[in-house]
């Protein structure tokens, strides 16, 4: 289970930003977990729940709002956009299990379905990001 | 915001030296000099990891002949244990497949692989770097707070300005240099440590030209008995 | 919208054949190839240019012995004649200053060169490339619709690994390989041609390790004597 | 005058999209000029003016608006922002100049002024850029 390693940045992110910010309380971080990595949200949550307690900064899932984001890929040849999910169903399980460690990969398994080019861009929906966030000082 | 930029140097807490294989130019040996660095010290004792970072080009993999292994998913990924080094490589997601990543790819997935693996207690952390200062030089050092760098040339001209190139950056970054080795040298005579006394770094000797050595790439136990191994041994015996 | 894109195809209008060399991994002799093909074809009187697109790590101008020369500023910018070839070099602005560019940068600064760079009339181009398949590869692949690649490669292990990827990455890409080469050959027998057979792309020769070349590298004369050059001459017949 | 270079790229790229996107007359042409690249806007202009006879459909200066584009650089490493007219007075003729012929050769030139890093990002203000084309059916 990698995800517990992504879980791990997420608080010692929101710690990081505690600090920085001057901030007393966190009331929402907001959490996008890109559809390319395929993170099965269940077990995401699970993994944050178990590194919850490493938080110097009192912090609980009820105000960790995780979101899925979809991605949209963008070639740079032909200028086509597609998105992971269509895509996705033709992979073999383990290439898509390589995406799942490293979304990069993507380019080495993936092709522009319109040009075959693998020189596309992920515009959106790569990875575990932190959309913002919010708390009191 | 990027949470993996905030976890890195958790992951190299208990890492005690990290050294970077550079210089800037490419086929100089710093796949070599990486892998056998690796071999060596974990031959004398050390807890020794490998990472190659050469995401295009991966080499460490063939140098060492290490095939069929993957690692281990624990809170992280845990580098697998081959001829005793934690060996981290792009190889494992990338099979025999070309790599074609443009920079900024590169970086985000240096990045990943920086948050995800735990490299645990290690006396040696060795990067094998790609060519030029592009991405991967400027990301390991962004992120990396303690990183060193051991420089590779020749004594070609061709090779020489570009390791100047990469010394002056990291002079002027105030990245500490372990040193600098001159490797594949043909002649007897060599301007490389004077060429680059000016730079004040440590010159750590010279490596000649090893004819054997193809013959033992993939072969770690016939690469340990190289000249070209033999050599480096003394040297990183003053690395130590 | 970027409009340097929509240029770039006009100024090769009058460019008769355009060659990238590369091959994936560093120190193969990409830039003495492609320098020393600039020459030969120069003195069998095409008309020929020279771009050097190893930002990171040009070597182009130290290999045939060029300094002291700019561009002219004419309508965008006009590649001085030296030795009779027409050579674009990030070196003129650069200088002997390290390049530390992430991969984004490359490719803006390749777009910029090829929007603004006015070779009028040629019979070759011939493009020397960095390592990899990154940005610089991608680049070229994606803006330069007549590109053919002639890929170098040594009989080392590792080099043809790299080699084979990025041979992958062309065919399947249907972008024309004028010719594989092998440099520095060291051994009487090499299984490159056959190695390489799979990708049906010709295999236009091999050039032996040449002891005398390092003597020879910015002296253009003496570089057209060595027999790497009297090697790849035969070779370069066999490519017009 | 490399600007010339530049001009004719703007009216090709015009041209291009007048065909992609079937119009029959251009009405605003928006160009940016990125403050990095020090591009003298008389010169641009009169280089504008003399490629406009290049062009497949009718245009004139009056329908080109250009526009200095204010530069923000970001450093990777503190994320320092700053912009390069307060840097550049410090700046060689030379070293300006090559900036002004490629405009990523900053890096080799300039630092971040808080940390000292060649390795920041030209967030806005690099070079010339159409922001938009206007125009009828
Ligand atoms: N001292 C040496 N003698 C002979 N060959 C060498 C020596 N060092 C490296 N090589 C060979 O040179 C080639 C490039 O080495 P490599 O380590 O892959 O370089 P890099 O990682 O800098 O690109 C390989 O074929 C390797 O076997
Ligand atoms: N046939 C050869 N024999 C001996 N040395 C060679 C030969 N070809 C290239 N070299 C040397 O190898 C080094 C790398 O060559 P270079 O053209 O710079 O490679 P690349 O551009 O692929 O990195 C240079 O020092 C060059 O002089
Ligand atoms: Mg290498
Ligand atoms: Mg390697
Ligand atoms: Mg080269
Ligand atoms: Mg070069
Ligand atoms: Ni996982
Ligand atoms: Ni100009
Ligand atoms: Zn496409
Ligand atoms: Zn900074």
């Amino acid at each position: 289970m990698h995800e517990w390693a992504l879980a791990e940045s997420i608080v010692f992110t929101v710690n990081e930003e505690a600090v920085k910010e001057k901030l007393k309380d966190i009331t929402m971080v907001k959490v996008k977990v890109g559809e390319l990595q395929q993170i099965e949200l269940d077990i995401f949550k699970f993994a944050l729940e178990n590194v919850l307690p490493l938080s110097s900064i009192p912090l609980n899932m009820a105000r960790i709002d995780i979101e899925i984001d979809e991605s949209t890929l963008k070639c740079n040849v032909c200028r086509n956009e597609w998105n992971f999910r269509d895509a996705a169903g033709k992979l073999p399980e383990e290439e898509s299990e390589a995406i799942h460690f490293i979304p990069e990969v993507a380019h080495i398994y993936m092709r522009c379905p319109r040009c075959g080019s693998p020189d596309f861009e992920i515009a959106k929906g790569r990875g575990v990001w932190i959309d913002y966030i919010e708390g009191e000082r | 915001m990027d949470p993996r930029l905030n976890i890195i140097d958790k992951r190299f807490e208990n890492v005690k030296r990290i050294i970077a294989v550079s210089g800037g130019k490419g086929g100089i040996g710093k796949s070599l000099t990486a892998s056998a660095l690796a071999l060596l010290l974990t031959k004398q004792g050390f807890r020794t990891g490998l990472l190659d970072l050469d995401f295009c080009g991966p080499s460490d993999h063939v140098i060492l002949g290490i095939e069929g292994v993957f690692p281990e998913e624990d809170k992280g990924i845990i580098p697998p244990e081959v001829l005793g080094i934690r060996f981290m490589s792009i190889t494992y997601f990338a099979g025999y497949n070309p790599v074609p990543l443009r920079g900024s790819e590169v970086s985000n997935a240096i990045i990943e692989l920086l948050a995800i693996t735990r490299w645990n207690e290690l006396d040696f952390l060795i990067i094998d770097m790609p060519p030029g200062t592009g991405d991967p030089a400027l990301d390991i050092i962004r992120l990396i707070k303690r990183v060193e760098f051991l420089i590779v040339t020749t004594q070609s001209r061709v090779a020489l300005a570009v390791a100047k190139k990469e010394l002056q950056v990291l002079k002027e970054l105030g990245i500490p240099v372990a040193g600098v080795l001159e490797n594949m040298r043909l002649k007897e005579q060599s301007a490389v440590k004077e060429e680059l006394s000016c730079f004040e770094v440590p010159f750590l000797g010279s490596i000649l030209f090893d004819y054997s050595l193809e013959d033992a790439l993939g072969d770690p136990l016939k690469l340990l008995k190289t000249d070209f191994a033999v050599e480096l041994e003394k040297i990183v015996k003053a690395l130590c």
